[in-house]
């Protein structure tokens, strides 16, 4: 083998697997910050409704605290090779648009759109092509959310909040429409979203014990 | 023949003997596993048929309880069992002496199919588990000869998917009359076969991948179970004033 | 291999990559359109019952227009080949089975028969063996439909509709003892058909709750 | 090949050989011991709440007896071999580990610790190195546990009993807590700990039904 | 039974009839399957005795030339399959019309198997591959109808499988007289065939897994070729003078 | 299950696991006594001609020792239960069809058949059903036989022995048109058949070489 | 949804799936041309030595023609999107590699560097981000080429071509060291990479064959 | 859970994660040294035999230079852990067993021992339980070894060297005699045993061809 041509192979092989150690350990810190935050979010399921938003509260700190990891990164994708490594950070990234959005909803019961979520994970508008958030990992992040708020709407009843369920049937039921509108290949999305029918039935026999009961009105 | 059987082969024509009876042994031993294969074939459909009879029958939409519809379900399923015995005893001359062995693997399926469709009849009538002497009995001829040895392994693994069908037939007779009573017999009747099979798993192949199912299964009646006791929970009448309350409510 | 033969076989193959590329592309066409009526008919969850002639109607169209498609497909497959293709579209047309024995539960409180469904999906006894509707796709079509129903049982309730659950549970009755005929295989219908058993006892549950509660007032 | 060497090498692998037999004899033994303690709790889920306690007490000696086991595997173990060997018997540990966890909830409804678990198995302090109870062994066992309870709350319900689940799900709310801080690799006991979030939810819909129709109250 | 098929369904009973009609339409499609899968199992088996015939009659120990052999074994083929086209002549009936492809799976095991020994046959005739037309002309009746439309993946996956037979015949047929010719001629085919099926590959399921086997009968030819060209070469006499001088020396 | 039930089922298990045992024991010693014959038979490679006698007088004992093992194996088999365990010791029944197969090549130059292959392993006739050798497991012997044979082809030329690559060639050239006469499902057998060419290959090629190089003098 | 949020992510699925589609034409393109490519260099297996060149020319216009599909391609990337769809032509550039390296080995008896291979496909230095040969797909065609070359060694002597194996083992040797300084990964390109080892023996053996006969003489 | 057994696990599964991490670390390190040692010796394939000692020679620095990472690895191991750890270096290990003794029989024709071997190898008697050569590493090592030897006796020849082979089979004979007399289980190790045959069958054919030349005479 020609001796220049070699040390051009061994160099890129060897930049690579650097890289590589360097991502790693960067997605293992935002899967730590990620994990932690999703289990303090953990706690609404046994939080009376008056005590949610001082619990939300506590976790805004960790989400700006992202910010720090995402931008560690950016920084370290070369130009051009986000979709090389972006498998990497996926996952988290999920559980990251997963916490953001469910933070907006219990805050202001409204759906985070993909812009805010990107920015409310540090992620700025001229990094792509480095890094930036695709609409598939947002939409990951918005099935999880729907997950986790079918078991809010049981355990909200347990604490003797009978409008939450009402409230997230309505907001389920909106962003189900919405998905229903897109044009979704046969992967793991679209299996995840069909999926999502469990939780709507879920939601619906729970709105449907407490309306039987009288326990709340839905509109 | 006999000479080249007997002693060392020194021309080309006494080995070329030795194996034509080679031949001639390999392909009737093959003849008779194809046989065999397509016997067992034939049994484990038989066998899926009374199944679905079974269950047809036993939860007919009639007015009748559980128990007279149950009774004559098993009835039915003696019929088209023993049409499947007879396959068995066509077998006999296939099994005899060490063939079985030599030929078990061919016939396991259908077998445990089989055993699988006669436990499940055996409970309708009598509510208990078939002995592994009942089912042997059920594999002989007049004279009480066995048509082959029941292995205790195809007992048991056939046993093992009665409990399958036993859930579906305690989640379809849940919502009738009587059916809770019925549902939480099965229950307890699943539990105990679960316990009993426990034990044995670690001496029967394929038994412990088997009772995983039959623990599912388990969990489903219970599930269903529980459903009940809870929905009855917020009334203080008995269950069977309950029940001619909405059969009331409805039939109108 | 002998020149001719060479080109005779590739010809073949060819036609058969071309062909399977049309085919597939109308059966985009005939799912898009399926989903559509689908998504539609999803609104009866939360319709009140006086509104739900008009939602019926509204889908209507969608389902004459399904004939364009059925017709461009059986145009496409060659006599007796039917069988050889049917995987392709098979989820569509049991998509579309169920959308029309919804339609007609919903308008008469009765079953569609395979035939009447067959119509109602533009397909012509004349077509057998090019492009039919087998048995098994329209029993999955109802499975769908009874998976509806128990949904709809549950929330006609919230609506404050103490009628249609016991409406639904009869009609369901009915079709497990036609199910309950059969002998199916291990496959796909066995096990949804196991399912169904899960769907009649939530309906039985919903006309429990509500005979008991005394809400309905059988004539 | 040197004959002093051929020796030595024939006698070590000999000696192997023959150690797994006695190993894989007594592990036999200790398998067919927790088998047999846990078809008895298995009684658990039919047993009224006040026959527990004696179901509990005709385990114990079963749990006692144990220790003839463990101590017989501890003697075989050579100094300093106890991870050459404990894949054999990790497995039974793990259920002895569940059982006897689990008679500890029943009986005084609190977590046994790492440390009582093993000494409630007869694994004395000073036999580490030879045999002891690894963190990762305790962990699976307290999983099972968690996988039983949800079994249990939902039979203790058809038993007419109403507050176990809330004991069961306060139980395993702070277990679950407990274990979301560990950092436990992507392997079996992580997979394990995910799949324990369908157990909560489980649990979270017995308390539910039983507090919807106020047949307990939750703290 | 008709207005039950072209109406909504207002009784229990027109449900019933419906169904009942279902019943029998998948209890018959079932049972032919059933039938079907036990031909084909018959067809494999036979296939593969005939192809050890093939093998058997083309290498024997005889003083004839390959050629005479080959020719020999290819007419007693000839007898063995025609009695599987009568097999297949026996399931026209059930793969009429839009049947075929309703139960191709359930055939098609047992119809590659049977184009693997024919084209075996033909081959040792001919040493030609044999055509589409040809091997669906041996599956006609006497009219020239076709039993049922023979599909080109079935066709092209049942001659994938004879290139391995043609390697064993190579390596068999490479150390009697005139086998080093006949090798190195199967072995040029057999390269052909390769590159033939190559361009096919992403058009056919499954014979992309095939090409692989037979680029590795490909390369034992090869290697078996090889191992002929490397002995002589330390000779300077031609191949025939060679073989003669061996023969002499052993035949003692 | 009926206690009388259970405990015959029990019981039924437990002699077949204790069985299963014996029968395990003494395969195991089955196994050491043909591995001890191989060993030594392994020794003709590097054997000239004439000390290939004392060779095989001295494995003879080894081959008559047999029959205490394949005795107490026949003793432990029930009735007709011949092909319920035969799998455990195939592998070893093999190994010594080949030994006793090869002793009689290297005395005689015959063909041992079946029927004194049994008998020099010590089988009797009238054991059939509990201990017998099937033609099957003679053959697998035999193909051993054919692969070491090749490998003394080679050999005895290098100890310049050039008539044994001849007779070799004769007896290898018998068996194989026996072989032929098999009709062989895609099993070991006819993998190891398939090979069998090669082994007759390699000998043509020696008898080749040596024919060439006129080192043997035919009669 | 928000309304434009969901037309934006809507876009951007949709225009996923149409470049996806797009690309998987001109890749099946791509494999069409490097398949045919393939197809006819296998004819050196068949080819006396002095006929080599000309089958080399003939080969060449496919080559060249290859660049209209890899433009094409080119074409279709967005700026930077290189990363997200190499992995669907990967497997055809490969065999393209192969073809152009073993070409070259044929005309020149050298090695083709990383830089000519990528011209030779058409390739150019300024499409990187959008389409470039990357290090790792380069390496897998080499492997291709020394299995390819280990079954030319054999092939060339039965063609009587005694010098090939000895220049090709030279050329594989030198290839084979270059390659072991590379620092590769444990995944495909090492298992593949381990296993030439395989084709080094087999050519060593076909080496030693001719040399033994002294038909030859390795330097 | 209790928070001081939360601690202790927590403790103690991280320090397990860190110490893989730096044992991953050291034994990177053993498997480049070992590689490279590889790469040297593999050169013997080409080197006539009178530059055989000094090629040796240049590896045998590499050799000592292991005496680094073995103490390295020694020093993380906590006592009594050798066998929780060591499948982490086992591969590495056997490799550079294979160096060392084929560097030994390439010096002295002799097989070195595994006590010499353990000592070459730097490790010293006294680390036992924490860091030692068991048998079944170092007879992988001599398997690895035989295949290398194999080669060897090709390779020889077409240098011309003649003698060679005839030594090898000597000493491979004597070693697989050895190795026939262990009692191994049905491993790995007996797999790779068995398969030693290959290779001995390869050599005598070597050695055949050279004597049948009269190229050199087997004693
Ligand atoms: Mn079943
Ligand atoms: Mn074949």
């Amino acid at each position: 083998m020609d001796p220049q041509d070699l040390e051009f192979i061994n160099d890129s092989l060897d930049r690579d697997v650097e890289l590589r150690e360097k991502i790693k350990e960067e997605v293992g810190e935002l899967d730590r910050k990620t994990r932690s935050m999703v289990g303090l979010l953990n706690k609404i399921h046994s939080t009376p409704q008056d005590k949610i938003p001082p619990l939300v509260d506590s976790v805004r700190p960790g989400l700006q605290d992202l910010q720090t990891t995402t931008t560690a990164i950016y920084e370290l994708i070369p130009p051009d090779q986000f979709w090389r490594w972006k498998e990497m950070w996926s996952n988290s990234m999920r559980n990251a648009v997963f916490c953001a959005t469910l933070m907006e909803y219990l805050t202001s019961g409204t759906l985070m759109s993909l812009a805010s979520a990107s920015a409310a994970l540090g992620i700025r508008e001229e990094w792509k092509n480095r890094f930036t958030l695709p609409a598939e990992d947002y939409l990951h992040g918005l099935i999880t959310l729907v997950n986790e708020l079918s078991r809010l709407a049981v355990n909200a009843v347990t604490l003797g909040n009978y409008e939450e369920p009402i409230r997230i049937s309505k907001f389920v039921k909106d962003l189900f429409a919405g998905f229903s509108m897109l044009n979704l290949k046969n992967d793991t999305l679209r299996r995840r979203f069909d999926s999502l029918k469990y939780d709507i039935k879920k939601i619906e026999e729970v709105v449907y014990d407490v309306s039987l009961r009288k326990l709340a009105h839905p509109a | 023949m006999a000479s080249s059987q007997t002693h060392s082969l020194h021309t080309k024509e006494a080995v070329i003997d030795l194996f034509d009876h080679f031949r001639e042994e390999l392909d009737e031993q093959n003849d008779r596993r194809e046989r065999l294969i397509k016997s067992s074939r034939d049994i484990t459909n038989l066998s899926k048929r009374c199944i679905f009879l079974l269950h047809r029958v036993a939860t007919e939409d009639t007015k009748e309880d559980l128990e007279t519809r149950a009774l004559r379900a098993a009835k039915q399923g003696w019929g088209k069992l023993r049409d499947i015995q007879r396959i068995f005893a066509s077998m006999k001359c296939e099994l005899e002496g060490d063939l079985y062995w030599r030929h078990q693997k061919s016939v396991s399926p259908g077998l445990q199919e089989y055993i699988e469709a006669l436990s499940f009849a055996h409970y309708l009538e009598h509510e208990t588990l078939i002995s592994y002497q009942a089912v042997q009995q059920t594999l002989c001829d007049e004279a009480g000869t066995p048509y082959f040895p029941l292995t205790i392994s195809d007992y048991l693994l056939g046993l093992s998917d009665l409990t399958g069908e036993l859930m579906r037939y305690a989640i379809s007779a849940i919502s009738r009359k009587g059916g809770r009573a019925k549902a939480s017999d099965i229950c307890a009747f699943v539990r105990h076969c679960k316990a009993d099979f426990e034990g044995m798993c670690p001496r029967v192949r394929g038994l412990s991948k088997k009772q995983s199912v039959t623990n599912q299964s388990l969990q489903k009646i219970e599930d269903a179970a529980y459903t009940i006791a809870v929905r009855s929970s917020e009334y203080d009448l008995p269950s069977d004033i309950l029940d001619d309350i909405v059969a009331r409510s409805i039939s109108g």
